[in-house]
């Protein structure tokens, strides 16, 4: 566990860097005018308590540059799902094996785990669909052919990478 | 036909069919949807006015906007008023919570069950 | 094109609604009348009424969704059938409503040109309130009376909900707060939607004053961010006697109505606002009404208090 | 411009009515559901090409709100099903 | 601004002030603690009886229309309130009523001496600021979307009214009041929806100077005069009113029957008088009193056969709000060839008082009996007079001025109008007129009778009733009576801004 | 310049509109819930983000142009949400 020093430490970057994307988030909904920044600053301050409250700073080393190349991976994942899908349905064969297929999730418990969740289900053909008795990762795709448990398998590797949290779970 | 007279039409056929639906309905809270469709109706009717009213450089007239928001929370409040009634009624469990004549004085009775 | 795309949104419109009266399954019912309220948005930005629109959107597809929905899916059980009208008086009712439909659309189509409107006089009187938004200036200046009385309509039907509370949940929470798995998805959408949302709220309730949005639109979203962290059992609900809930729902009309009566003293009247301070004073109020449209609109949707709290 | 961004609003449209018409035809709450979400995301196409097919950006914020809130509806019905269930159960507990 | 025609007059701000002081009310009972509700309740009630008064002093020294322009803006931008003869008559009869009934509900709505604030005392006296503050906004609004919102108002704050108890039934009598009076503020708005597509404003008064006759004006009239008609319950949209108004407690049915009816029927007064003078054809205002004779034979016959005393009292509500709109063929003037005839005007203002006065009396004593007895089976009476003489006084009184034996309000009301239907040379009505009166004779003598009858078995009474209590049901009995002390001739108070 | 714009405008919306169409008829064709969930959220997603791409040129400033991807980046992770919310009430 960390120091409470340091804990303080953490919740102020993390307010501040959330405050100062919230900030972003504003800029782009408004447009740069000086006479509505007191008020974006406003909105940022509101919004990152609101965000500090239900969603507490997580203890572990994010990697920006990881995180980005993540959140590229997951742009270029939702186009290939998207032609994925759309070839499946112009296809006049149908070719669909809908089922289920059981993986391991290694991600803890929480937001981060349904974090990962959101991301598999923008990967071609996947749609988690909750967890078992167990707690494994309940997927539904379409194609039951498709090597589901090491694609997500590999994705779940590089979204704990990114979150700086791999040594936790390797 | 403009955009005006054309959703015109659209908000009398709405009217009718709300209207219809509010009779005629037998379920409570399908006379409640029924009856939304009915405020939409006359909203839009109001829309329709404002888009007539287009002037002074505006895509339409102000005053009959700001009446249909201000009239979509109160047919919002209304909704909430009536579904709120529906359920008391119909609720499983509505009826053991009726009130007896001997606690309709206020006291708690059953100390917050917590 | 413009005017097919409106025969089209038309058509969709009509034969949504039509389906919602036919269908016989009252959750698909309430489902067909969160779509139609989602295509009533667009409607709205049709007919140039981006305010309304906004309104809509935010109203017709979250507030109202989450009301009706729960109440269709709790009553799913119970027997809430009443008493099916006989033929006959069905057949008159829509002779009845056919011929209410017919007159309507005869005036529709028999409005002559040029239409009245204040629009002119609106955007003439614009600089005295000091807005951008001539629509803001409706709500907030020209008939700031019937905004403020609406106000108190909203505080009524919640007083009115909250009446139907058995007298033994008297003091308790809305039903609403559920406990869910902590990896639940929906408690992780609970988690990192709101902050976007409180910006958005403000984004609606500031730029209300020059562009279209306003505190109804900002005070909606931000309930529907507080209904959706109940709902995920992130936040609990709180108790109906909880002191700063109560301020808070009265904050707003309450400003609104001291702002009014200062009126009298330093400008023409009952809410009537001196030149130069307009805007402040009614970007304040606007700011406390979203806050307490919020308050309002979340327990409205929440239903009366059932039980009291778990300590 | 205006004319195909309004013709792609009717095509985008058009799919949404059979999409709906699909959805709504099988009456099954599970799969109406579906339906807010289709309104969900071609609304917001549609809001989007209108904005700029009328050159009006403030329809920009129309399409933000639809897409911020349209998702609420079916969060609703999930959460106002399993919610109301569970507190009911709770209830009869005790 | 571009219309010059309304300006405010001195004592204009008494109007806001009417309307807004409730609405304070309203704000600060929600915030204090339940426990201190009663205490804003006493500050809140006589302070509004007093802006009622100055605002009817105004009126009467002035002898014209008092005017307030809100915020400054003229309509047809802004929004304007005015008081004339009949709504400073109008707010006068709901302080006096609204102020009796807060002394009658102390002794039902009180915050227990222990423990934690209670829902009912909680919620009655929110509810009753605010149907002050709405019938305030209605007879003072100029506006018709500014009335329809004092409408909304009036209607929820009615509907909770009803179910104030909590058994299944008045939640039911309250679905469906909500529901009848929501298709009628929906139609009400649909028609000045139309207006205002129609002639760009919503204010009456620059509406009487713009209307046209032609069909698209006579449907909005004709949507917003329905939708009101089921706000007021007029035969046939009267099915809602007996379960809501007896289902209530007993200073709830008290303001619902004396007050919130009227309010929707002030409107289509204001509408037909006021927005669109010398527009209401003689078939259609024909067609209005023929619905209201209805009602007046319809619900007599009903209250004759009704088992519950309560129940009877709210026909006797739809039997008496019948005469009202014998004001539509006989104060419009068809005959006399004018816009305008003061005698029945006069007529039917009385009949809306003194009917307030009574219905609210009555609806009090019937709830002290209920609270003696337990119950109010008409058949299980017998002798209650004797044990609550002063109650049975103000039944008495108030049935009297129901049935309309001078000198009573009542009679002053039937009397004016049955010489209006002379005059006007409507005879029909006069017919209906006394035939109501014999029916209203029937019903109250029947339980007159009874509360005088020797008790079938010897009488329990399962409460001390108030002795104060008494007497407010019994003080506005006597202004039911005291109204027939003014003279029989057309009043020139009731004529003051028209 | 502008007219080569346009013609991205066109052609991005063309195949936006394309991938409407294909998740309506993946809609049609598939044979149950969760599969048509994949077909309504993965195509239309697509189709939504190809109309904003499409629209991007068309708007005043990158700032506007920012808009629109935040737009539909929020349609994006909250139809990925809803579809877990729904297959998981689903199954």
């Amino acid at each position: 566990m960390l120091s409470a020093a340091a804990d303080q430490d953490l919740r102020t970057t993390t307010a501040l860097t959330r405050a100062i994307g919230f900030l972003a988030f504003w800029l782009i909904l408004s447009g740069f005018k000086l006479g509505d920044l007191p008020a974006g600053i406003l909105a940022a301050a509101c919004a990152s308590w609101a965000s500090l409250r239900f969603l507490p700073p997580g203890q572990s080393k994010r990697h920006p540059m990881l995180i980005a190349q993540l959140m590229l991976r997951f742009l270029q994942q939702s186009v290939v799902a998207g032609f994925d899908v759309a070839l499946r349905a112009l296809d006049p064969r149908l070719p669909l094996a809908p089922g289920i297929a059981i993986c391991r999730c290694t991600s803890p418990m929480g937001p981060l785990r349904s974090g990962f969740c959101t991301m598999a289900s923008l990967q071609p053909g996947l749609l988690p669909a909750g967890f078992d008795a167990d707690g494994n990762l309940v997927v539904h795709c379409l194609d039951v052919g498709q090597p589901v448990a090491r694609l997500l398998a590999d994705e779940e590797k590089r979204y704990l990478r990114a979150l700086g949290l791999e040594q936790h779970h390797a | 036909m403009t955009t005006a007279t054309l959703f015109g039409l659209c908000s009398s056929a709405l009217v009718g069919l709300g209207l219809f639906g509010v009779i005629v309905d037998p379920h409570p809270l399908r006379k409640i949807l029924a009856f939304n469709l009915l405020g939409s109706g006359v909203f839009l009717l109001f829309g329709v006015v404002a888009r007539r009213g287009a002037a002074a450089g505006l895509g339409g007239d102000p005053v009959p906007q700001a009446l249909v928001i201000t009239g979509i929370v109160v047919a919002f409040a209304a909704t909430a008023l009536a579904v709120a009634l529906v359920l008391r009624l119909f609720e499983p469990e509505a009826g053991n919570a009726v009130e007896s004549e001997a606690t309709s004085a206020g006291l708690e009775v059953d100390g917050g069950r917590s | 094109m413009a005017a097919a795309f409106d025969i089209g949104l038309i058509v969709l419109l009509v034969g949504i609604g039509a389906w919602m009266i036919v269908v016989r399954d009252v959750v698909v019912a309430t489902i067909i009348f969160v779509v139609f309220g989602l295509l009533m948005a667009i409607a709205w930005v049709r007919l140039s009424a981006v305010d309304v629109a906004l309104t809509e959107a935010a109203i017709g597809s979250g507030i109202t969704g989450t009301l009706l929905l729960g109440a269709a899916a709790r009553l799913k059980g119970a027997d809430a059938g009443g008493t099916r009208l006989s033929f006959p008086i069905t057949v008159v009712a829509a002779v009845l409503c056919a011929m209410i439909s017919a007159s309507l659309a005869a005036v529709a189509l028999l409005l002559t040109y040029p239409a009245p409107t204040l629009a002119p006089m609106a955007m003439q009187n614009l600089d005295q309130t000091g807005l951008g938004n001539p629509v803001a200036a409706v709500l907030f200046a020209y008939r700031a009376l019937d905004t403020l009385l609406e106000k108190v309509v909203l505080l009524l039907a919640l007083v009115g909900v909250w009446s139907l509370a058995p007298d033994r949940a008297w003091r308790g929470v809305p039903s609403l707060d559920t406990t869910v798995p902590p990896s639940d998805i929906l408690a992780f959408f609970a988690q990192i939607l709101p902050p976007f949302g409180i910006v958005f709220a403000i984004y609606m309730t500031w730029t209300g004053a020059s562009n279209p949005g306003g505190a109804f639109q900002g005070g909606t979203v931000l309930a529907v961010m507080w209904l959706l962290v109940m709902m995920a059992g992130v936040m609990r609900a709180p108790s109906i006697s909880n002191v700063w809930l109560r301020w808070l729902l009265v904050a707003g009309p309450a400003l609104f109505l001291i702002v009014g009566f200062t009126g009298v003293f330093i400008a023409d009247g009952f809410l009537a606002y001196p030149p130069a301070y307009a805007k402040a004073l009614i970007v304040a109020v606007e700011a406390a009404l979203a806050v307490s449209i919020a308050a309002t609109l979340g327990l409205l949707a929440a239903g009366p208090p059932e039980r009291m709290q778990q300590k | 411009m205006p004319e195909f961004l309004f013709g792609a609003a009717l095509f985008i449209l058009g799919t949404i009515a059979v999409g709906l018409v699909r959805i709504l035809y099988s009456r099954q709450a599970a799969d109406c559901m579906m339906a807010a979400q289709l309104i969900g995301t071609g609304g917001v196409a549609i809001l989007l090409l209108l904005a700029v097919a009328t050159d009006t950006p403030p329809i920009v914020d129309v399409a933000l709100m639809l897409a911020l809130l349209a998702a609420f509806a079916s969060v609703a019905f999930v959460g106002g099903l399993q919610g109301k269930a569970s507190a009911q159960a709770e209830d009869h507990r005790k | 601004m571009s219309v010059a025609a309304v300006t405010a007059t001195t004592e204009g701000y008494l109007l806001v002030l009417a309307i807004m002081w409730p609405v304070a009310g309203i704000l600060v009972a929600l915030v204090v603690n339940g426990r201190n509700i009663e205490r804003v309740a006493y500050i809140v009630l006589p302070i509004g009886f007093a802006i009622a008064t100055a605002v009817v002093m105004a009126v009467a020294q002035g002898g014209q229309s008092q005017i307030y322009v809100v915020g400054g803006w003229a309509p047809p931008l802004g929004v304007a309130l005015r008081a004339d003869g009949i709504s400073a008559a109008m707010m006068m009869t709901t302080a006096m009523v609204i102020c009796a009934t807060g002394l009658f509900a102390r002794g039902e709505f009180v915050q227990p001496a222990e423990g934690p604030e209670a829902r009912a005392p909680y919620v009655f006296w929110i509810l009753l600021f605010s149907i002050w503050s709405a019938l305030n906004a209605l007879v003072l609004g100029s506006d018709l979307f500014n009335l329809y919102v004092a409408l909304e108002l009036l209607t929820f704050a009615a509907v909770p009214l009803v179910c104030l108890k909590g058994q299944k039934e008045t939640i039911e009598a309250a679905l469906r009041y909500m529901l009848f009076a929501l298709i009628g503020s929906v139609l009400y708005l649909l028609g000045a929806v139309m207006i205002y597509g129609l002639y760009g404003t919503l204010d009456i008064g620059l509406l009487s100077g713009r209307v046209r006759a032609e069909p698209a004006t006579w449907i909005a009239a004709a949507l917003m005069t329905v939708g009101l008609l089921a706000k007021t319950a007029l035969f046939p949209l009267h099915l809602w009113l007996p379960p809501a108004h007896a289902g209530a407690p007993a200073p709830g049915s008290a303001i619902l029957s004396a007050l919130v009816v009227k309010g929707s029927f002030f409107l289509i007064v204001r509408i037909w008088f006021d927005a669109m003078p010398g527009h209401l054809s003689f078939a259609a205002a024909q067609l209005l009193a023929a619905l209201g004779a209805g009602a007046i034979l319809v619900g007599s016959v009903l209250a004759l056969r009704q088992q519950r005393l309560k129940l009877m009292i709210a026909y006797s509500t739809i039997a008496q709000l019948g005469y009202l709109f014998f004001i539509f063929p006989l104060a419009t003037g068809f005959a006399a060839g004018i816009v305008w005839s003061g005698l029945a005007w006069t007529g039917s203002w009385m009949q809306l008082f003194s009917h307030a006065f009574a219905k609210a009396a009555m609806f009090m004593a019937a709830g002290l009996i209920a609270e003696a007895l337990g119950h109010d089976r008409i058949a299980d009476l017998g002798g209650i007079g004797r044990k609550l003489p002063i109650t049975m006084f103000a039944f008495a009184l108030s049935g009297l001025s129901l049935i309309g034996v001078p000198p009573s309000g009542g009679f002053v009301a039937k009397w004016l109008l049955l010489i209006a239907t002379i005059n006007e040379g409507q005879w029909w009505w006069a017919a209906v007129i006394v035939v109501g009166g014999l029916l209203a004779g029937g019903y109250i003598f029947m339980v007159l009778g009874r509360l005088l009858a020797d008790p079938l078995s010897p009488l329990v009474i399962r409460g001390a009733v108030s002795r104060s209590r008494e007497l407010v049901a019994l003080s506005l009995a006597v202004c039911a009576v005291l109204l027939g002390l003014v003279p029989l001739q057309p009043s020139d108070f009731l004529r003051i801004g028209r | 310049m502008s007219s080569t714009m346009d013609a991205f405008t066109v052609l991005a919306i063309s195949c936006g509109a394309f991938f409407f169409v294909a998740g309506t008829i993946g809609l049609l064709r598939f044979p149950d819930v969760p599969t048509r969930l994949h077909a309504l959220t993965k195509a239309d997603n697509l189709g939504l983000g190809l109309v904003a791409l499409g629209l991007l040129p068309q708007v005043a400033g990158p700032l506007a142009a920012l808009k629109l991807i935040i737009v539909w980046l929020f349609a994006l992770i909250s139809g990925a949400i809803v579809t877990q919310l729904i297959v998981r009430a689903v199954r």
